[in-house]
């Protein structure tokens, strides 16, 4: 029942990743679609059907019927179809407030060496001169109120600084006790940062660290695609491929018109070996 | 209770004194008729220079057509409460009716850049949470509340909150300045004539965008009496003093969805976004907007009898909509 | 943001922080069966020295059959939420459970000033609405909340109010603290055996109550399944993972009214009323609560059938009751 | 259709005289039961049917099913039926807040010549040794919140006191300007005071002023039942006495066992004249 995959994508890989984390007994807090939505769909038609997740429109566990039409993962019927509660924007930062939000799953555009999300402008803020972006959302709320976080993004030189350009959503900001310097609550903060190459964790410094890669990269490939030296964990492990069973489900199911996953290159299984596929 | 730190960016005047003396003088409490054509109620209560807030989006349970009347009217210097939204803002500042946005989460491209660069718009930064948490500081009537979030964030210095020590846990907390729109734009699912109503489904921020504002028009997909309204009291969150103008606007969130009531349109949506990418709207307006004198028109000749049954039939989800 | 005056009252202790750590550690998320009986869930979950909060009162959608289990274990030492009561407060006290009173409005008599000159109970001064906006600044996770309304009164002095400087307008303005009870009793028409629950009609702060306290045992008119709780979201007001316990208690209620399910019954109020204003619950006590093992032993053997049938019979609306 | 009426009691005279204040294009917050919810339902089945009120538990401009059961006039089906919408305390208190409450129509049990409302204690708050009472409940959200109080006493000495031992709920605190220095917003306060005896208003100065008196005492009668002398308007009106349809309505219709009106001394048409009946 367990077939590891022949060919995916990359987008595939990390969302499959990310849906492997998810556990029943946890609350979730997803940001509004693409790949934090979809592992969390994906994880409730593999693993855990009984996942409970809320989004911004204050929507509480709700049995999502998949696939949704363009755009409507939010305040639209078959994003909230049978949902435990139906609630507002308010209500939703309440119940995180209130520590019950276990995991919040976020993507960005940039996130940095304390975990900092930029989702506002790379390059300068002030005079309109950097590349702008359409802000933190709900990500501000969930970075700061969920007890911890899982960051998907793509594995990229610009993506991976040293600092981000503006913190839309805050990480550890610049170290230990940072966020409740400036009025967060105490615990909570950046947990995994997943790409479509690699899984990173924090340490007690609050700095990422290296933990896993993806079986058709290298741990040299990885740091080349970064802007910054990560803290490396004592032992890189090996990130398991997807299975056929959860493509399948992913395809059929949750992303049928590929809008999230039919982005990055395509990895293939060749003479037993994972590689990008020409 | 000192202040730590504080945002350096312009924000929308806190006055609950003001606002109570505006309620006081210029809201109807009486129950009389408020409706009204979509253009008499953008015509009568948008004015330039308000700063003017939406339920929603473009796409999901937002009233659009009454914000296509906005543009169609030519407002001018609108300040938005841009949270939660796709191509609502880019729209209002593209055709020239927005000035200044607060942002939370708006639908991005090449136009924010130009806008900046040009001088014709001025960006100020929240979250989607925080915006919302503005307006429910307006809808207590009550100049700030606090909260646990942005603190830690770029954004802060670039807005009107404060950083100020709990005089309760002597922690650093953070404060939010109430918002108290002009005027505010709601699409509903079902209001009486004097502007009681009901949504059904997950919302934004409608209750406390109707209660915060000075002005609310209601655009609404049915009217119903208020003998209906009153027989399940539960299901009610907007009272009618609240409200000055109700637009009986079926479809009124065309291209976007109403919960329960149709499907969004796929075809409108990637029209607004691809207008939107490509950082020009200047077709897009002229065809759903400047060419078109009403909601009604829009319907009759830009979407047309087929597709609205179309997105009413895919809308398959009747559960928990009240019908 | 100064402090210009702080009111001298105890108050309980603002702790977001411990909260959250609490939840953390101590409130399942799945979901899991937490149907018990009343007297499990007050034995696990009401513990001597709690801060105690129930919504509405013994007469009006109470729990009523949980304040009479809670006196019944005799829990020693709480501090109760003293908001919109009649004879809670007195049973309570009188009985020997609490020694410590937060008041909005309690039913009053030669009861309270006994108690004060025998120091078995101090009572802080609020009121009713202040009382609920506590609970809402819990229910929201932060450590106060700003009013317009209790800082002219002398009960702000005996409070844990505080009037600072609204740092937006430069005028005082009153802060109250969060109030975040260790255990609350609420008592709804529907829930499923998780714990999510409907509430119909008005109510005086069920949420905010049930979001803001540590443990929350729900008793219930019905049970229904959570099939029929997910077919209808925007009913449900209590989400299943604030709650601990769920006990099904028809007529839990009594000897008040739950709207749309039954009237109260006049004879079981005055009766309450009548040992308060004499100002001697001993009989009342002996009678509903020691000489009783439990609710269903109450109705049977107090109540019966015929009065029961009475109070359905006498509560002749339906409508809005999702019934 | 207006025949003064030949018998009522105290109670039935100041309902009336309230009842007759009320508007239709007013919204009222009236405390819970008693002569105030009495007065408002009175209005609304004589003149002003369309009259809309709030109650505590957060109640928007029910169709009340009148008579209720003993208390039963909040958290009731009958006293919330047919509302406009049906929400909770913290609901009711935002509504107030905004300024959309015209009146607040309150009773009590002292106030003073600045319109503060003692429902606390009568004598020494601390120690325990003044008789005490219930507290504020609803009031002072309403005496602060809404734009003008109407008040509901009994003619006693001890009712009308030069100062209230405490102050449950805010009048005009100690003149002028004061009830913004403790925080409450800038307008609002005090307008008018009834008891079954007289009526009073405020003047600039904040303080009470007799306006006008019942048919049946004279103004020394109503200075003899109060602790301190109240400024006087340069004409005291007569306030005009109920009508036989107001009594019947309010009799049979709104407080039919009683439970309100049925205290206080009654009142008799005799020779043209109305006396207290022996």
């Amino acid at each position: 029942m367990s077939t590891p995959a022949v060919n995916f994508s990359e987008r595939e890989f990390v969302i499959v990743q990310v849906s492997r984390l998810l556990e029943a007994k946890c609350i979730y807090w997803v940001g509004g679609g693409g790949e934090p939505l979809a592992s969390v769909l994906l994880a409730k038609r593999t693993r855990v059907p009984e996942l409970q997740y809320l989004t911004e429109d204050g929507v509480v566990a709700p049995e999502a019927l998949v696939p949704f039409d363009p755009l409507m993962t939010m305040v639209a019927s078959r994003a909230n179809y049978r949902a435990l509660q139906w609630g507002t924007m308010n209500y939703a930062a309440d119940i995180a407030h209130l520590g019950y939000v276990d995991y919040g799953i976020l993507n960005t555009l940039q996130v940095d060496r304390y975990g900092n999300i930029n989702s506002t402008v790379v390059g300068k803020y002030e005079g309109g001169e950097g590349r702008r972006f359409g802000g933190p959302g709900g990500a501000d709320s969930i970075a700061a109120l969920a007890w911890r976080t899982i960051l998907i993004t793509d594995q990229h030189k610009r993506k991976f600084v040293e600092k981000v350009d503006f913190i839309s959503s805050p990480g550890f900001v610049d170290g230990p006790g940072a966020r409740q310097k400036r009025g967060l609550a105490a615990g909570g903060g950046p947990w995994r940062v997943y790409s479509p190459w690699a899984m990173f964790g924090y340490g007690q410094d609050c700095q990422l660290m290296l933990q896993a890669v993806a079986p058709y990269v290298t741990v040299d490939q990885v740091l080349d695609e970064m802007s910054f030296k990560p803290k490396m964990a004592k032992k890189i492990a090996p990130l398991e491929p997807p299975t056929e069973e959860e493509l399948l489900i992913l395809r059929t199911q949750i992303d049928v018109g590929g809008q999230v996953t039919d982005r990055g290159r395509w990895i293939e299984l060749k003479d037993g070996k994972y590689r990008f596929a020409e | 209770m000192l202040i730590r730190e504080e945002g350096k960016g312009e924000y929308f005047k806190v006055d609950p004194d003001g606002f109570r003396a505006f309620v006081r003088e210029n809201k109807p409490r009486a129950t009389v008729s408020k409706l009204m054509s979509e253009r008499e109620a953008v015509e009568k209560f948008v004015r330039d220079g308000d700063y003017l807030a939406y339920d929603c989006n473009y796409f999901q349970r937002g009233p659009s057509s009454l914000m296509r009347e906005v543009i169609r009217q030519r407002k001018k210097r609108l300040w938005v409460c841009g949270k939660f939204t796709y191509v609502a803002c880019a729209l209002l500042v593209e055709a020239g009716c927005a000035d200044r946005v607060d942002i939370g989460f708006i639908g991005f491209g090449p136009w924010i850049s130009r806008a900046v660069r040009e001088g014709r718009c001025k960006f100020f930064e929240y979250s989607n949470a925080i915006m919302t948490l503005r307006l429910k500081a307006g809808a207590m009537g009550v100049p700030f509340l606090p909260a646990r979030s942005f603190g830690a964030t770029s954004g802060f210095e670039y807005s009107g909150c404060k950083l100020v020590t709990d005089p309760y846990t002597d922690q650093p907390i953070l404060l939010v300045p109430a918002l108290n729109p002009d005027v505010s734009l709601i699409h509903v699912h079902q209001a009486d004539e004097y502007g009681n109503a009901r949504v059904f489904g997950t919302g934004i921020a409608h209750q406390e965008c109707a209660l915060a504002s000075k002005r609310v028009i209601l655009s609404t997909e049915e009217i119903i009496s208020t003998d209906e309204i009153r027989r399940d009291p539960g299901r009610n969150s907007i009272p009618h003093f609240v409200v000055d103008a109700v637009v009986h606007a079926p479809f009124g969130a065309y291209p976007g969805t109403v919960q329960g009531y149709y499907a969004s349109d796929p075809e409108g949506i990637i029209e607004a976004m691809g207008a939107m990418f490509r950082g020009d709207f200047r077709d897009y307006l002229q065809k759903h907007v400047y060419s078109i004198g009403s909601h009604a028109e829009c319907l009759e000749k830009l979407v047309g009898a087929q597709k609205l049954a179309d997105v009413r039939r895919r809308e398959t989800i009747r559960e928990g909509y009240g019908i």
